[in-house]
């Protein structure tokens, strides 16, 4: 069965409700294992994740990072270049952007501050996805491997330059030091003040412009056209003029680039400094993203968004339902990504029988 | 000189001892993956049997029912990551992500609901799988060298590691000299080629999967029942990510894939007795920049000696038919 | 009326075989003794303490225990804008007229066990096992030598730890074979500081016969007979005091350093190990510990200067 | 007695495409049978549902007067049905052996077997005379060779029934020749052939019957001895096709293209190209002449940019070609291309489509850096007007830009990449096997193109194994071996005998 005989708004609508309700279906049933009331728990979820405003709030902050990461597996997709690397290019982005604040958040205003930390951070992803490219371009080394050890030796060296020069004198927190006011990321909450007191700040609409560049960048451009064209036929791509290891390079270097980026709303925009392990997996939910987004900044947008609502509202829920460990919502999460991001096709022959039946 | 000073020993006998977990998760990918699909989720797996394996073990009390258990489970798994890839042509790697997060969310509730410990099963005393003592070891523990070799190295490890040494050769010799060997191979490289020449493509790789979630299973149990004697929350700590890489290391050949099973163990063995020690030239290495040792290895490794790898080039398509 | 309790655990969680645990058990014995329940919740990330403790806050609570270094920053930051909620910090120190800060003088503890453990081991060689290498767990590292090298110069102390990610704190195999691997090269103690991967260190060490020193909580029940003793940080108290304080109207704010003296930290002797506890080695640790609570010895804080003199 | 095969009322449809109307028509046994039809007729999708590929959506196939249900390839395999395809069913990083093993195993344990396997394939290599190594692997051997263990497999199978889908599309003139040997040597002990092939002289050649379909349907069966290729084409295409298509005088301008000593060794140090030497004019069109795997291909690589020569250079229009001091050939093909060299590719799904990318998306492909709008974007509304035109002017079928173009049928295709070359407007046009797969009414098209580009002054290399597109095309012919030219003719001097001579590497001049 084949869902190009679906009609448009049955794949774009009605699977991904029907997946979705799947895999909140076989959580309900965890969660009345649990002993605890399935509807009045996804009512809780709804509720403190996407209707209440300060909830909707922790949410898109939460997929504000999501969205960097995606685009940053995203990107590299595109060419046919598994990026497993985005972890580890996220948590030396923020190596980058903390050096920037340490060096400079006495002396420059916000407004060349927040620059500056944004441009550290990119850099230093970059830098850190800049090896595994450059292997897999000149001497075919697979990037799978190379961005699985590199991930390794991030949180090593980290850890390393952390404990040794950034926690201050007589601290325990193994964190720099927290940066001055000026470093902070401005909230959207001082425009909008029903966001309530949350993180949300400006990284976001960071995000949604950077779904928007890379959406015209990859479909719109001449360069996002051999991006595409590498990933799809690399013969090809070739016999076209394409000069793969450069772009292998290139595409590694932005997708680095990306995910550090992920570090400039978690660090500049909540915490304000830097502290041990402070990515927590979000380069893995990246590929999660990605491969559910189909690479796709609409689809980006999307599981970046439920993924946040999912953190913030099984969060609340688990303060409210003791019995429901936090740990419910990685296994929910894990359901999600099965139904929606691999069987998406799950009801299409059903589907196809009941409209072919109507019409 | 005494041979144990030199630490070599020591080294070796913990590469041995540390292997089986990524050598058992390894044969299972290198199933999987000639066939064609692409198993990112052998850690979901090996969490899934470790937990299951020692859960079953506890309340039985009898390791054996654990590896039984552990093998269903993870068989389970893999056949559901099957019918995912296979019968449903979805992504392959959204599929094993899934079952990966999935099961690192579920061990934990499953565990907690269950024992009440954290996450944690109770300790399975009497019903780990213990070391196997060669026979005549008492006679020769006291020969230099041969003592060691004897009764360290070669003997005086569980059952479970004697089978993951077996499995080379064994997964090798299917691979290669069976015919179910040559149907997966063929599968995974061309399945248009196989379907042609009448083998079922999609039984192929249900068959490949469910020997992978059997191997995979075994990791788990030796995580579980050998190593530790209990479960605990995501302890399988990425062994099914290092055993990928162990695979895409030894181009999805059993032989070389077991050997960079063995370096993964080697240098985290070499890694362990470096800490702290002053090594020339460098001096005193922090210990957190000699936890990389391993990983550095690989890439220089990967990057100076190895020839390009090839996957077996079907990895990842589901099979349509149609071009 | 009984007062509102809140307990913050860090991203280790409630059953982290360690601080949060220990403190988890504290919340616990309170509220079996006073009917008093008490909020509970984890916040994975340093975005989510702030979350959460703000969300705390604005319930009025009466008193939020936040456990972990890692919750400085955000009680801070809380604190300053709650004034009237009062906040225990464990494990850190941030500044407030409602923060209570307590932290533990890990290293008088950890060298009362380094005592025993030199005196027990017949090789003079130990071993230290940690999860990740921080100032804490080096802090422990470090006490732990001093008192091995006050029984006996010459003993060695051999130092691993299991990783640089969270996982660290979660792999007992690691654990387990780290604890192997310095029995290979002599050790007959160790000292496992790593959460639930020291769970494969102890039962490691019982496997192969030798002994381990267990961590946080009193661990010696593990394996009877095989746990020399436990380096107890009594994070359970810690709560249950404050809690206590609260329902009685007698809780101040400030910085609370816990040593030996204050019962923040100690060894651990029960009808577990009390057969691997010589007379001679509890005399001896005994004298010790007397010498440090009377200020006669000093053990010095790895954190004050990030170095050990040993 | 019954025939072999009865195809009875078979219909197929995929989607909205019917791609098989009410097929009926039966096959004698013993009988080398044609099928021929335009591309997309529904050939290759009849033969699947033989083959039990695909399932037909109704009618009956009979066998030796049984109507049998055959429901995968497995089963047809058991009722003695082999099938050689279009492409290659073979597992390129395996050995011949291995490959003909594979579904025909004797039992689990494979080690013992290969041994007397292998004894059975060279004894059977022997008696029909096929040159294969049994312990080559697939892809070390040339495509014709490929097709020999193709054919090896379904001799070791004993296949009573065999498909041949297109199978002298990619052989040169011997080896098809020999493959007809076989076929014959087939015939003769009973078996029964389906022959699909888009040349309509091998029908003549070879066939007893043949069996036209147009649009997924049978438009006529007629015995081979009682037709002609006119009367073939008539019935396939629907109008009479022409065979010399007109040409303006030969009147060859300044050199475009001269190479000189132009070398190229492969890693091991294996000599591929052999000091090559000549010149191509403006508005002449030069045939590289040859048997497939003599160098042609790496010519071709070389003059379009994707592969760098070892030593020896190429002057365009009196400059040399920028080689220079690279290291990897990384973008080079732009640079060629911008210099006016335009390139049809030999293998169009590898290097001259991205398959994924819809038709309008590869009008522009190795162009896109030509086609941005003042935003630095590519300039969609411009492509797709003139993607329109394109689509118009050479016949492309469907019509539809946004299809993806690994849906339209090889020739349409082909059609594609030519109509994008052409319009780049080159000066140079590098072509490779522009009609292999292609039916003749799309040949037609597409040398009409290449004529017309030549009459406009466009110099024109053409690497093409068929000697009939030799003749229709060139004016002069070089002949390759070996990685040397071994010769050169004008086209007045075109000698069957004489060009198999020095394709075989006899000198003769
Ligand atoms: N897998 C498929 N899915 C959808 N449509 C198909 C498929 N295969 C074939 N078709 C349709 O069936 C028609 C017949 O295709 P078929 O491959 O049988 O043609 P053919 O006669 O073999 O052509 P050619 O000479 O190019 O080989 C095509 O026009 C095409 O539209
Ligand atoms: N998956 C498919 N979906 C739709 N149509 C298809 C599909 N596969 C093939 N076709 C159609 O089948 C017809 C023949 O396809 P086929 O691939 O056999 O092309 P061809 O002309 O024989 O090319 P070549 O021989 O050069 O590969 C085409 O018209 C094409 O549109
Ligand atoms: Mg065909
Ligand atoms: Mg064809």
């Amino acid at each position: 069965m084949n869902n190009n005989d679906l009609p448009r708004w049955a794949t774009a609508f009605v699977l991904p409700v029907l997946n979705l309700m799947s895999a909140l279906l076989v959580a309900a049933l965890v969660i009345h294992l649990l002993g605890e009331d399935p509807v009045d728990s996804m009512r809780i979820l709804i509720n403190s994740a996407i209707v209440n405003p300060e909830g909707l709030s922790y949410t898109l902050f939460y997929a504000s990072t999501f969205i960097f990461t995606g685009l940053s597996v995203s990107i590299a997709m595109q060419a046919g270049l598994f990026n497993i690397g985005s972890e580890g290019q996220m948590y030396f982005g923020g190596l980058g952007l903390t050096l920037a604040m340490l060096a400079l958040d006495a002396s420059l205003p916000w407004w060349l501050l927040i620059p500056c930390g944004i441009a550290g951070a990119a850099l230093f992803g970059a830098l850190w996805a800049f090896l595994p490219g450059y292997l897999q371009a000149k001497r075919g080394s697979h990037v799978v491997v190379t961005t699985i050890m590199f991930n390794f030796i991030c949180a090593s060296l980290m850890n390393f330059i952390i404990v040794k020069y950034l926690i201050p004198p007589g601290e325990q927190n193994t964190a720099s030091r927290v940066f001055s006011a000026a470093a902070e990321m401005p909230r959207l909450n001082t425009w909008f003040p029903v966001l309530g007191d949350t993180p949300l700040n400006v990284s976001f609409l960071l995000a949604i412009a950077a779904l928007a560049v890379y959406g015209v960048m990859v479909w719109r451009s001449a360069w996002g056209y051999k991006l595409r064209a590498t990933g799809l036929n690399k013969h090809a791509a070739h016999y076209a003029g394409v000069k793969i290891s450069s772009m292998i390079i290139i595409v590694m270097l932005i997708s680095g680039a990306l995910a550090g980026l992920g570090s400039v709303n978690s660090i500049m925009g909540s915490t304000h400094y830097l502290s041990l392990n402070f990515v927590g997996g979000a380069g893995f939910v990246g590929i999660a993203i990605a491969l559910m987004g189909r690479q796709h900044p609409v689809g980006i947008f999307l599981s970046a968004v439920l993924f946040g609502a999912l953190i913030q509202g099984g969060f609340d829920l688990s303060l409210e339902k003791p019995n429901i460990p936090t740990e419910t919502f990685i296994f929910i999460q894990g359901l999600i990504i099965l139904f929606c991001g691999a069987m998406e096709n799950f009801y299409a022959p059903v589907i196809g029988k009941l409209l072919r039946a109507k019409g | 000189m005494n041979f144990e000073d030199l630490h070599l020993g020591s080294i070796l006998v913990s590469t041995v001892r540390n292997a089986p977990v990524l050598i058992f998760a390894a044969m299972a990918g290198l199933f999987a993956e000639r066939s064609g699909v692409i198993d990112i989720g052998l850690e979901g797996k090996i969490l899934a049997s470790a937990f299951v394996s020692a859960a079953v073990a506890f309340a039985t009390q009898n390791p054996w029912y654990g590896v039984a258990a552990g093998v269903a489970i993870s068989v389970a798994l893999a056949t559901l990551q099957g019918y995912v890839s296979i019968t449903q042509k979805g992504n392959q790697l959204v599929g094993g992500i899934a079952i990966n997060i999935a099961m690192s969310g579920l061990t934990f509730v499953v565990a907690q609901f269950f024992f009440q410990q954290g996450g944690r099963t109770p300790d399975l005393g009497q019903a780990r799988l213990f070391d196997v003592v060669l026979p005549g070891s008492a006679a020769v523990a006291d020969l230099p060298f041969i003592g060691w070799l004897y009764t360290k190295l070669i003997g005086g490890h569980s059952v479970l590691v004697y089978l993951a040494f077996a499995l080379v050769p064994l997964v090798h010799w299917v691979l290669y000299h069976t015919r179910f060997g040559l149907r997966l191979r063929a599968c995974g490289e061309n399945p248009h080629a196989a379907d042609a020449a009448g083998v079922s493509v999609e039984w192929t790789r249900y068959k490949a999967m469910i020997i992978a979630g059997v191997l995979c299973s075994f990791s788990g149990a030796y995580l579980a029942i050998v190593q530790s004697g209990f479960f605990l929350r995501d302890m399988s700590a990425g062994a099914g990510y290092l055993a990928l890489t162990a695979m895409v290391f030894g181009n999805w050949r059993p032989v070389y894939t077991f050997l960079g099973c063995l370096m993964f163990g080697f240098f985290g063995a070499v890694q362990i007795q470096i800490e702290g020690v002053d090594l020339p030239v460098v001096g005193r290495l922090p210990g957190s920049l000699i936890q990389m040792v391993p990983y550095v290895v690989t890439v220089i490794v990967l990057a100076g000696l190895m020839a390009k790898s090839v996957a077996p080039k079907a990895i990842g398509v589901p099979f349509v038919k149609s071009r | 009326a009984a007062p509102k309790l809140g307990i913050v655990y860090d991203a280790g969680g409630k059953f982290d075989k360690s601080f949060n645990q220990s403190a988890f058990e504290g919340a616990s014995r309170f509220k079996k003794e006073t009917n008093i329940g008490f909020i509970e919740v984890q916040a994975s990330s340093d975005t989510q303490a702030e979350q959460v403790l703000r969300g705390l806050a604005r319930k009025n609570l009466d008193l939020i225990a936040s456990i972990g270094f890692a919750q400085t920053q955000a009680v801070a930051k809380v604190a300053k804008e709650f004034p009237k909620v009062r906040f225990v910090l464990i494990d850190g120190v941030a500044q407030g007229a409602n923060v209570n800060s307590i932290t533990f003088k890990e290293e008088e503890g950890s060298y009362l066990v380094g005592v025993a453990a030199a005196m027990a081991s017949k090789t003079k060689k130990l071993g230290f096992i940690g999860g990740i290498d921080i100032p804490l767990i080096r802090t422990f590292a470090c006490g732990y030598a001093q008192g091995a090298k006050a029984v006996d110069k010459k003993s060695e102390v051999f130092q691993n730890m299991v990783g640089t990610t969270a996982a660290a704190w979660n792999d007992p195999a690691k654990g387990g074979e780290l604890a192997r691997s310095q029995f290979e090269r002599g050790v007959d103690v160790v000292f496992a500081v790593a959460g639930g991967s020291g769970m494969g260190t102890l039962q490691t060490a019982k496997e192969k016969g030798k002994l381990s020193i267990g961590v946080d909580s009193n661990q010696n029940s593990l394996y009877p007979g095989s746990v020399l003793t436990s380096m107890v940080k009594r994070v359970d108290n810690a709560v249950y005091d404050a809690f206590m304080q609260v329902k009685d109207g007698k809780w101040q704010a400030g910085v609370t350093a816990k040593g030996l003296k204050e019962g923040g930290v100690d060894w651990a002797l029960d009808e577990h190990n009390r057969k691997l506890i010589t007379p001679e080695i509890e005399k001896k640790v005994l004298g010790v510990r007397k010498d440090i609570i009377d200020g006669k010895t000093k053990v010095i804080d790895y954190r004050v200067s990030n170095s050990c003199p040993v | 007695m019954h025939p072999a095969v009865e195809f009875r009322g078979i219909s197929k449809q995929f989607g909205a495409v019917k791609a098989n109307t009410d097929v009926s028509f039966a096959i004698a046994k013993g009988a080398i049978h044609g099928l021929v039809g335009e591309n997309g007729a529904g050939k290759s999708t009849l033969m699947s549902i033989l083959y039990g590929y695909y399932r037909a959506d109704s009618g009956d196939i009979l066998l030796d007067g049984q109507v049998q249900p055959i429901h995968s390839s497995h089963e047809a395999i058991r009722l003695g049905i082999g099938m050689v395809h279009q492409h290659f069913m073979l597992v390129e990083n395996m050995t011949v052996l291995d490959n003909v093993m594979l579904g025909a195993e004797g039992g689990f344990q494979l080690a013992s077997q290969r041994a007397g396997v292998e004894a059975r394939l060279r004894e059977i290599c022997a008696r029909y005379r096929l040159d294969v190594d049994p312990l080559a692997t697939i892809h070390d051997l040339s495509v014709g060779a490929q097709q020999r263990v193709e054919i090896l497999k379904q001799i070791y199978r004993s296949a009573n029934i065999l498909i041949l889908d297109e199978p002298t599309a990619v052989l040169t003139a011997q080896e098809t020749a020999s493959l007809f040997e076989i076929l014959r040597l087939f015939k003769e002990q009973g078996k029964t052939i389906i022959l699909i092939t888009h040349k309509l002289q091998e029908i003549l050649d070879i066939t007893d019957t043949v069996t036209v379909m147009r649009g997924g349907r049978v438009v006529g069966a007629v015995e081979t001895a009682r037709t002609s290729k006119e009367e073939l084409a008539n019935m396939m295409v629907g109008r009479p096709i022409e065979n010399n298509l007109p040409r303006a005088p030969y009147k060859p301008g300044a050199p475009v293209l001269e190479v000189r000593d132009l070398e190229l060794k492969d890693d091991n140090g294996v000599t591929l190209l052999n000091k090559l030497n000549f010149t191509l004019r403006a508005g002449e069109i030069v045939a590289i002449a040859g048997v497939s795997g003599n160098g042609q291909s790496e010519l071709m690589e070389i003059l379009s940019g994707m592969r760098l020569p070892t030593s020896g250079q190429a002057d365009f229009q009196g400059k040399p070609l920028p080689y220079g001091k690279r290291h990897d050939p990384d973008g080079l093909p732009r640079e060629f291309r911008e210099l006016g060299i335009g390139h049809v590719p030999e293998d169009r799904l590898r290097d001259g489509v991205v398959k994924n990318f819809s038709v309008m998306q590869n009008t522009f492909f190795g162009y896109q850096d030509k086609v941005k709008n003042r935003w630095g974007l590519i300039d969609f509304k411009g492509i797709a007007a003139r993607c329109a035109g394109l689509l118009r002017e050479f016949d492309v079928r469907p019509a539809n830009p946004d299809l993806r173009i690994g849906l339209l049928s090889g020739g349409n295709q082909q059609k594609v990449v030519i109509a994008r070359e052409v319009l780049a407007g080159p000066k140079l046009m590098l072509v490779g096997q522009p009609t292999r797969g292609v039916d003749i009414g799309t040949i037609e098209s597409i040398h009409t193109q290449l004529l017309a580009l030549r009459d406009k002054g466009v110099a024109i290399l053409l690497v093409s194994v068929e000697l009939e597109e030799v003749r229709a095309l060139a004016d002069r012919i070089l002949v390759m071996c070996g990685g040397s030219i071994t010769g050169e003719l004008k086209i007045e001097e075109f000698d069957t005998t004489r060009i198999g001579l020095l394709m075989g590497g006899m000198h003769k001049s």
